[in-house]
């Protein structure tokens, strides 16, 4: 397993973020700023994957990982759920609304996972984006689904919250990114790749100094992450990166592609999901979820995650 | 000078995500007129929060509406169920106004 | 404890391109003292409004002045006629500080 | 008339924005940084069109632009605010409000414009960046004028209006980049051009992203848009945009900056001047002159408006 | 309709850097839970300011507490040998709540 | 002495925002915006400095500018304070405070410097990033230490404001850059530095005008900016920048670092310091050493001090 990567600018800039807040650092990086690196992001690997299938053409491949994605989605939720409640001794409220994080994904850490991934040599194909972006909600369907089973009172017709989670902001772009690079190609991107591709390592690092700082916070500040809980949170990556490697080589992806597809698994939502959550189920503890999602989880992939699915998708497709 | 009228305040912290949710129960007991003003963090029962985060979930805005007292008491009576669930803090008091007809 | 004296706390919510001419008109009556405070949107008469705009010209702040039962009614009587013109909206409530000779 | 311009990205995200917003998505671009794009896209076309000048030299043909621009935008006002009265059935007040803006310019539109002229090998002149800042302004006076003349109470001081009209930040900082850009010319220019030409297009997808986004909401709340009115909102470009290119042609133009001259005059203004008139014309309803600037005649421009005035300056000129 | 009670309403202007520190002394007297909201400008004694500037030296926040009458005399007592050194300005006012144990 | 770098964007524009501050016009960049940009220079100029040390590896005359620069922030605001309390007639607290401003530095003073020499061709050498950072607190100790000989009361507790100095976040985000930039080297900047580098200048351009605007509006407001003491603002940076370049040809620094030197002694800082004594001095005014340091110091040092002392720096070590 090679950790060079731990070396990188980008992720050296994360650890930063996370020791300045550690050491109650005001360092900090306005909220507006950080909402828009996190759209540029979006937009830069929306468009990017766009570029790519348009240049590559559909197969099915492709369309095995789509439906690979979000059968992953659906299904993730579900042990994790069985693993909240039993072990995390969690009410089914919250078990529901953890789970739906799990089962979706974290474009950050998605990101992240590319630039190592392309650093190695293995890019992933490009419509891994579009696999993204199918794993970012059904997830939400399973965690409700299983929380109201425990009880929760939905009061919010179905209909409204169903467009409420498909329009979520960070969807709506990545998908439209995606089709207007598939429309353009290759030549109409050109004229803007400068701003979305020079800028693009860069943003990444100013982002993850934020993110840093943001989990380290959450973390100093979680109430209610017991030590269970917090366990959970290690645990659920490496199981769910685990499946996801498999899936990804069951399908016969190339190395790079399951690497990704073992991020996307381990990965857990801090944007779509959360925002979802808050308007489904009110009564769950959103420091709860936030804390697992981007105080644990998150860090854990950014540092060890992405090595360790990378290393294991290089040996299961050799 | 012109003639003062008295009115309610009614403020009502609420997440950022919740927020179109009271802004339409309010209007659903007739008080359509409202401003939302922006906070920066604090904390409560459920521990402290700062408006810092990517993910806006947590973020909360302040819900301002000028109302008579009828109607202040249905928005009340409307919110407080939802105040456990939502998380909501709720805040009433007095205050004047000019012009008591557009409020 | 020290002595907490009573003042009129007084609201102006008005439009960003407009507050330099409020903050002019109180100074005018004697009211040089104030704050400013953002807002995110709102709905009223004139429809609803939300801050995300390029142009800023109908982003609103709110006024705030805490002041003398004299001074505010010389500034009330100052602002209405601004108040159907300019689109104000303007609250008055008791607030009391210490250290009265400040306000 | 060539429609391709509607399939390039910058288009595209314009689309995606106002798609977005139709949709209830909760897609937003913060405020702040919405206004630093909006900085970012007036200062890099301000010292791009100084360096131009300071290039080619003052040429009479400049002087003849100059003057034609500020004509147009102190003339046109007039047509359109007998319209609004007439035909639009607005009072005074608001008729000269909205006259006003059609006689000024929209920054973005022109910026639009000059890349998809640029796309097309017909660059317009760099003096036409000076041209947009003298029209921003003149039509301000005569729409008070035409609003007082009406019964417009105006207790602002004529002098302070004036000071604050001409030095309102956006044409401040039109100017001051073009000076900057003509002082510093092509060599002082090289150190900085980096930004302020690789990010451009990028910042400007962007930029008519969240534009899209504040178009279709203002469309979608705006009470005070009648029919009349919104038809005259994709009246007035039409034929204020063809007195600009028969205005443009006859002062002997190349095709490019007849072209800009068209869009020039069939923009409308969604920053100078609504601030300018909240100010003088507190009465006026603002709901009203941004809805009918930001959310029909902005759209119209930037999807029909510059490939047909485009289209008409390429015949006119040939 | 639930039962309203009566609190107390506490708002202090303070310098951003300095608002850790009334958190912390409104939590040595009792008062644990707040919001803090932003500001943009404003004028007093000390000239005029506004929220513009690089350093945030002199940025200023609204710490807002609902709290008893009891723990806001508490409150003012420990803020008052402030309100000089620290250039605080504190408003109290009467507020009303449902769920009066939250507050 | 070349005042040609006046002549340069950089500095026109900061000239543009003086101008348009002073003419009272509205032009804005946002609050978010100015933070981020400042944000941006301090990590861009920490990279650039620690991947310049892994370059040339560490020497003695890094040792001996370190440890001159240490010294010179320590000793600086001495003879500051007594001119202070004695000129300048303000008690012990406000001469405390202002003194501790003139010992430390101004980030942006420093990088325009750097610029400027740059364009020269006499750049500074790659360590002065860490002169830069490590003569950012020492004054605060300095100057706390006279206010409170003069009577302060200082009920902080030492070890409280040594962390609060320490960590404040622009001290932080400059050493943390520059250790990522010194792990990572040439090789590991490279897939950044299109971002930190191409574009450096334009964000300068754009903080320098905002920072233009700061200045005079400040400068404008400021009541308690005495005759006195503004003189005092102006003979500060002579003084401590003529001493700065003294001790840097000393300790055998090349001209370009020497000049680098003298920019920085003669700086004031405008971010860390008045943070710290917002909450270490409450008593102080922040409008009077704002004021000094802000709206006087500041556009000094950019238009006339920087040439100043880089013709003193050639002269001194020719
Ligand atoms: N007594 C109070 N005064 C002011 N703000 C409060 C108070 N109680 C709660 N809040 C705000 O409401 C949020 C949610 O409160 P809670 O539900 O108690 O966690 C807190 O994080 C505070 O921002
Ligand atoms: N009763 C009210 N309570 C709170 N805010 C109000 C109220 N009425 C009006 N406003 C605010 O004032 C703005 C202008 O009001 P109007 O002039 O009625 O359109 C609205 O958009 C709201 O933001
Ligand atoms: N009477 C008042 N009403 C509202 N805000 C005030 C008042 N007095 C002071 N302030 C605010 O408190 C800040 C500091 O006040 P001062 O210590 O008087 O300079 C001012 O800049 C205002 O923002
Ligand atoms: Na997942
Ligand atoms: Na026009
Ligand atoms: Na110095």
């Amino acid at each position: 397993m090679s950790f060079d990567a731990l070396f990188s600018p980008v992720i050296l800039f994360f650890v930063l973020g996370a020791a300045a807040a550690f050491a109650r650092s005001d360092l900090s990086v306005p909220e507006a700023i950080a909402k828009s690196m996190s759209l540029y992001l979006m937009t830069a690997i929306g468009l990017k994957g766009g570029v790519e299938v348009n240049a590559s053409g559909f197969t099915m491949q492709m369309l095995a990982a789509a439906l690979a994605g979000v059968a992953l989605s659906f299904l993730l939720p579900l042990p994790a759920f069985i693993a909240l409640r039993r072990f995390g001794k969690l009410d089914a409220i919250n078990a529901g609304a953890v789970a739906a994080h799990y089962g979706s994904v974290s474009v950050v850490t998605f990101v992240t996972g590319v630039e190592v991934l392309g650093a190695r040599g293995m890019p992933p194909a490009g419509y891994m984006v579009a696999v993204l972006a199918l794993m970012e909600t059904p997830s939400i369907i399973a965690g409700l689904w299983l929380a109201r089973r425990g009880g929760a009172g939905g009061k919010q017709p179905a209909g409204d919250l169903l467009r409420e989670t498909l329009l979520n902001g960070s969807v709506v772009l990545l998908v439209g990114s995606f089709v207007i690079g598939f429309i353009a190609g290759k030549q109409g991107f050109a004229p803007i790749a400068p701003f979305f591709e020079a800028g693009f390592r860069g943003v990444l690092c100013l982002f993850l100094l934020d993110m840093g700082l943001i989990a380290a916070r959450r973390l100093r500040e979680a109430r209610s992450l017991t030590g269970r809980v917090a366990l959970l949170a290690l645990i659920f990556p490496i199981l769910n990166g685990a499946i996801g490697v498999a899936v990804g080589s069951a399908i016969g992806l190339d190395a790079g592609s399951v690497a990704a597809f073992g991020i996307l698994a381990g990965s857990a939502s801090y944007i779509a999901v959360p925002a979802a959550m808050r308007l489904a189920l009110p009564q769950a503890d959103p420091g709860l979820y936030l804390a697992m999602s981007l105080a644990v989880t998150f860090p854990f992939n950014v540092t060890l995650g992405i090595p360790f699915f990378t290393w294991l998708a290089v040996r299961v497709t050799a | 000078m012109m003639q003062l009228v008295s009115r309610r305040r009614i403020e009502v912290l609420v997440d950022a995500p919740l927020a179109r949710r009271i802004v339409a129960m309010a209007a659903s007991v007739g008080v359509t007129r409202y401003t939302l003003m922006p906070t920066l963090g604090g904390a409560g029962e459920g521990g402290a929060w700062t408006d810092d985060q990517i993910s806006g979930a947590q973020a909360k805005v302040m819900y301002l509406a000028v109302t008579t007292q009828q109607k202040a008491e249905s928005l009340i009576e409307a919110l407080t169920p939802l105040l456990e669930s939502h998380g909501l803090i709720l805040m009433i008091s007095d205050v004047n106004v000019v012009r008591g007809g557009k409020f």
